[in-house]
């Protein structure tokens, strides 16, 4: 029996694979294809305070070995998640995060205090990355400034643990890192998605209604691979990594690298059962080299 | 059984570009309901990455028939299988069209253009089942886009074919057509899948003579399951409109809950 | 007959497709597979001003759609550049580029005023942008104040046109494009490679002895679109744009999104003839779409 | 002709994880030299992006043959490969074994372990064309990875054999068997292709022996045509040694130019 467990230091995660927040819809979308249960957690989508139209379509294309989304967060809002869905997700014997939004700081701190007020949630994931909402892609963790001031305002309301979800659209995603942390976060996961473009040559106009999109898929995970490294060999607060992944190894790959635990993806979409599928491969790979805890392998890189 | 990776492909028929798969599945034959659709993968790993969503052709207790027009790179992967490939699908998947006792001896209009005919196949054959007197309307530009006429001859249906430049069958558009034999009968109730203009006029053309409608859309679809919103129409309900999943409600929808304007040309 | 031809203002080709730097060779590997005259031009690998050993293998690692490569800039150095290569290259019929390179500023204008005295060099591409060779995959091209001092004194220093190449890694990449056009320079070139890594799970090691290296291909293909029509929409000097160019149709929609004209890279690789390809199928979709001049359709992208 | 788009698959045979492959291409079999390598795109598309190198394992007027070993995605691919498909090949590229007339019966070693046979068939048979008398080493973890000995025994070559489990031959690594024989019989010249540690081993072997040698290097390859740089191994020229492109100045080179210590294990 290989011990899956992950630990994030403020929560505790029965095995390090998670639904990525956006390609998981609410978690019952999932449970025909498998027992939630199953999972170290799931992050639900995007959560902002009210209900969000979200973009146009098309809100999809898809690149080699990538996806372009700009959905641009459509969402019940949280009287209608706490209503509605949470009581149907939470106490199913795996984590609920809930991915938080705002279109300015005071709203992702009304989202918090609302969520507050309600059980069932293992921690918040402040979405402060989504390229998809604001013009060609602006979001607050393009800067250490807008990081910090926002996770210290929502630190300070939240009376669970905050995780600062990053963008890998800059130039030095440890400096932004480093800024949640000092400004309190709990913990950092990394990457959301890229900001990306496809044309359309015949009509020669944007594929996207929304112009620009986020890429995510197989396709940025080298890239995703090289930021998680650079941010969890120094930081402080543990990580939680995706960008990519597809199978165990991809998992495994980012857990070597010095993330805590994963989120898996836009592979959600390709199979429904890809996190369940993940994290079978990861136990058959530990079981075949001998690991018997998967946190041992965290962080493990030997470097030169 | 909701992802079947054991199905296989039993028999190909191809006419141009378009391809008929007969796929050995219990567990989606046996579920499939008419204008259900399929996730299907086309080829292992990257590229393509997505599923590519089809309607169920046809279905029966040894597996589902699917119809298609070779659009891309996935649909083109598709066309190139050979009978005995292992095929890798999720479903049935959706809401399909209203198939019920109540349609018992009414008239169903059920009217399909280009590629769009693929789920009415099995619509035409369950609706006949329920007892309704089908005429099924199949549109195409030349007689080359209509091959499944043949078939739906031999099973019997009443059919009426038009193609854009006259080479069989009524010479114009489907929806004309349709126009023309709702001007000679009314029906009880009408199916539609195609391109958004024809089912945009067919829509008008169905509120103009109140006959309850039934259309299905199409959308780019990164999941096929209610997790990506990548798939949304502009949707009635409640008195007002939202983008809306039509993998999840749909993709088959009442005319009269369709956002006509924001969609399409 | 489709006219080609590409006009850089200060430069003008008889088409608008080059070969990449560092993915061409010398330029002369590629003689065997087609004439060079065919091309608009090609910019040779980039050039210390003395010879440099470049890093230890492994150096490549494919990935999903993409490369990643930490070559480091291997290569001769100007003295047998000038002496053993120019005098083959040059004269041949297509635009030979010089890609500069340099440990400091003084290196980059060392290079530029060796090769300023020697002929048959169409223009320098500076490359600022290079991953592979700093720690991290510092740059010049990372910040607006380094791009814009080296940009100045290179032109300073040059008799012929410079076109800085800038990097995806960055955040803002307008904001480094204005530096290098309000410090002088004649066109951009982008993108360079992404900043990437690639972990070996079996050994728990980097993949590239490098451990970091530059990613390429059609995985990054959409986010280098996006950054040439960020840069190409509000740039005053013309812009050259690359990333992922496979076929023609990837070539045409960099045009449509605003590049005079495009480079080809990893597609040089996988066949030794693309480039030349590539060319072909812009000139017959511009016919099969009553284009009669190709650079007409550059920036015809249509938003909103 | 450098770039082979119409080459064709003739035969296939497989032992295990070896292939040979048969291919009809003219272009290639005519120009190719023992030692030389070629480029193979696995697929079309992006996923694998890169081609593969393979060397030239035997060629004549109508085409060539590779022997390969899967090892990933793209020797997979190529494995599952049908008669009659066609193939997308650059080549033959590099520079090659020796091969003159100053060999003319001269002793020579040819020293192949694992999927390193591969080009030793076509050297080997080359070689006794210009006379020489050829001992053809070949070396395996098991008698399973060693399925090319029926056809050099049959093609007439001389033929050591070794396992590392003893199942077939000599008991133990090929090195030693070459060692061995060395020491009952010096040879003019040695040729060899495997891992790493097999032609370090050999290299030391030879030295000391002074017995020119000659090694088929392996590398992770870009392009194949000395474009990326990314091929490179150690060395010695002119005193120094530098990073040098194996796909342009070899894959052969002469042991005393291969700077070991620098390079694998
Ligand atoms: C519920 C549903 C059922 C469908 N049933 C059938 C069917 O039974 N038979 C059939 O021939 N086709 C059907 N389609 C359309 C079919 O899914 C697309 O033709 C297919 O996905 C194209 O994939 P590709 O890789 O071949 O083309 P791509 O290269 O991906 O795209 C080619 C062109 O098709 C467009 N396209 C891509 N995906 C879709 C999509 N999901 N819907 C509409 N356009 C798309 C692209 O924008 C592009 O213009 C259905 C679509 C939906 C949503
Ligand atoms: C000049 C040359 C000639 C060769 N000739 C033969 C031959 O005749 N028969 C044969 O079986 N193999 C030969 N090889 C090795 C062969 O190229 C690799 O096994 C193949 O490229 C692996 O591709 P893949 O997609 O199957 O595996 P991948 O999934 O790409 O890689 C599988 C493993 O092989 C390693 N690898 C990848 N490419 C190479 C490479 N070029 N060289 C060495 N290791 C590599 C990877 O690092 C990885 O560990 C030759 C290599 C070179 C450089
Ligand atoms: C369709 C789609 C919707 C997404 N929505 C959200 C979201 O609501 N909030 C968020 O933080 N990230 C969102 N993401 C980003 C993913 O959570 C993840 O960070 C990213 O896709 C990279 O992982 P992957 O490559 O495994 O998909 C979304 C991604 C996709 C593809
Ligand atoms: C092996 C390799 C070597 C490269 N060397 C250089 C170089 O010397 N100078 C440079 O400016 N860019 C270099 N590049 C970057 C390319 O010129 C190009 O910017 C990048 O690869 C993106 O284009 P592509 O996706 O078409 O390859 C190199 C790229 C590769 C793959
Ligand atoms: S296709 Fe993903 S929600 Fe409909
Ligand atoms: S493989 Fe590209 S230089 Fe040798």
């Amino acid at each position: 029996m290989i011990d899956l467990a992950a630990d994030l230091g403020f929560l505790k995660l029965k095995n390090p694979v998670l639904a990525a927040s956006g390609t998981f819809g609410y978690g019952s979308e999932f449970e025909p294809y498998f027992d939630l249960a199953k999972l170290g957690g799931f992050v639900v989508k995007g959560l902002y305070y009210g209900p969000r139209e979200g973009n146009r379509p098309p809100r999809l294309v898809e690149t080699t070995g990538g996806l372009i989304n700009a959905i641009g967060l459509q969402g019940v809002g949280v009287q209608a998640f706490s209503e509605k869905i949470l009581p149907k997700i939470r106490g199913r014997g795996t984590a609920v995060l809930v991915n938080v939004c705002g279109a300015d700081d005071d709203e992702y701190v009304a989202v918090v205090e609302f969520l507050d007020a309600h059980e069932g949630i293992a921690a918040y994931e402040l979405n402060i990355s989504c390229p998809n909402v604001k013009k060609e892609g602006l979001c607050p963790a393009l800067s250490p400034r807008t990081t910090a001031r926002l996770v210290g305002r929502v630190k300070d309301a939240s009376k669970r643990p905050v995780i600062v979800k990053l963008s890998p659209n800059v130039t030095d995603v440890v400096e932004i890192a480093r800024a949640a942390e000092d400004a309190g976060a709990d913990g950092i996961a990394l990457v959301n998605t890229f900001l990306a473009m496809a044309v359309d040559l015949e009509t020669r106009r944007p594929k996207l209604a929304n112009v620009f999109g986020g890429l995510s898929g197989p396709a940025v995970k080298p890239i995703a691979l090289r930021m998680v490294y650079q941010v969890a060999s120094r930081a402080r607060v543990p990580v939680i990594g995706m960008g990519g992944i597809m199978t165990g190894t991809d998992a495994l790959e980012f857990l070597v690298a010095g993330a805590s635990a994963v989120e898996v993806g836009t592979a959600n979409f390709v199979d429904p059962d890809a996190a369940v599928r993940i994290l079978r491969e990861i136990e058959e790979w530990c079981g075949a080299h001998g690991v018997s805890r998967v946190r041992d392998i965290v962080g493990t890189l030997e470097i030169g | 059984m909701l992802i079947d990776r054991n199905a296989r492909l039993r028999e190909t028929r191809s006419w141009g570009d378009y391809r008929l798969l007969g796929i050995d599945s219990p567990s989606l034959g046996r579920t499939a309901r008419p204008g259900q659709f399929v996730m299907i993968k086309a080829a292992e790993g990257a590229v393509p990455l997505l599923r590519r969503p089809l309607s169920v052709h046809d279905a029966g207790p040894d597996g589902i028939e699917l119809f298609f027009k070779v659009a891309g790179r996935g649909t083109a992967i598709l066309a190139g299988k050979r009978p005995g490939d292992p095929l890798d699908i999720v479903g049935p998947l959706g809401k399909g069209f209203t198939v019920s006792g109540a349609l018992n001896g009414k008239r169903v209009f059920c009217v399909g253009g280009g590629r769009g005919i693929a789920p009415l196949f099995f619509l035409a054959r369950m609706l006949a089942g329920a007892g309704a007197r089908v005429t099924v309307f199949y549109g195409g530009r030349t007689a080359a886009d209509i091959p499944l006429k043949d078939k739906f001859e031999k099973a019997g249906f009443e059919l009426l074919c038009s193609t854009d430049d006259g080479s069989h069958g009524f010479a114009g558009l489907v929806t004309d057509l349709v126009g023309r034999e709702i001007g000679r009968g009314k029906p009880d109730h009408l199916c539609a899948c195609g391109p958004d203009p024809m089912m945009k006029a067919l829509a008008s053309k169905a509120r103009e003579s109140r006959v309850p409608a039934e259309f299905s859309l199409e959308s780019v679809m990164g999941c096929g399951i209610g997790a990506c919103w990548g798939c949304v129409h502009r949707i009635k309900s409640g008195g007002g409109e939202e983008w809306t999943k039509i993998c999840e409600d749909g993709p088959v929808f009442p005319g009269d809950r369709i956002a006509w304007t924001e969609w399409g040309t």
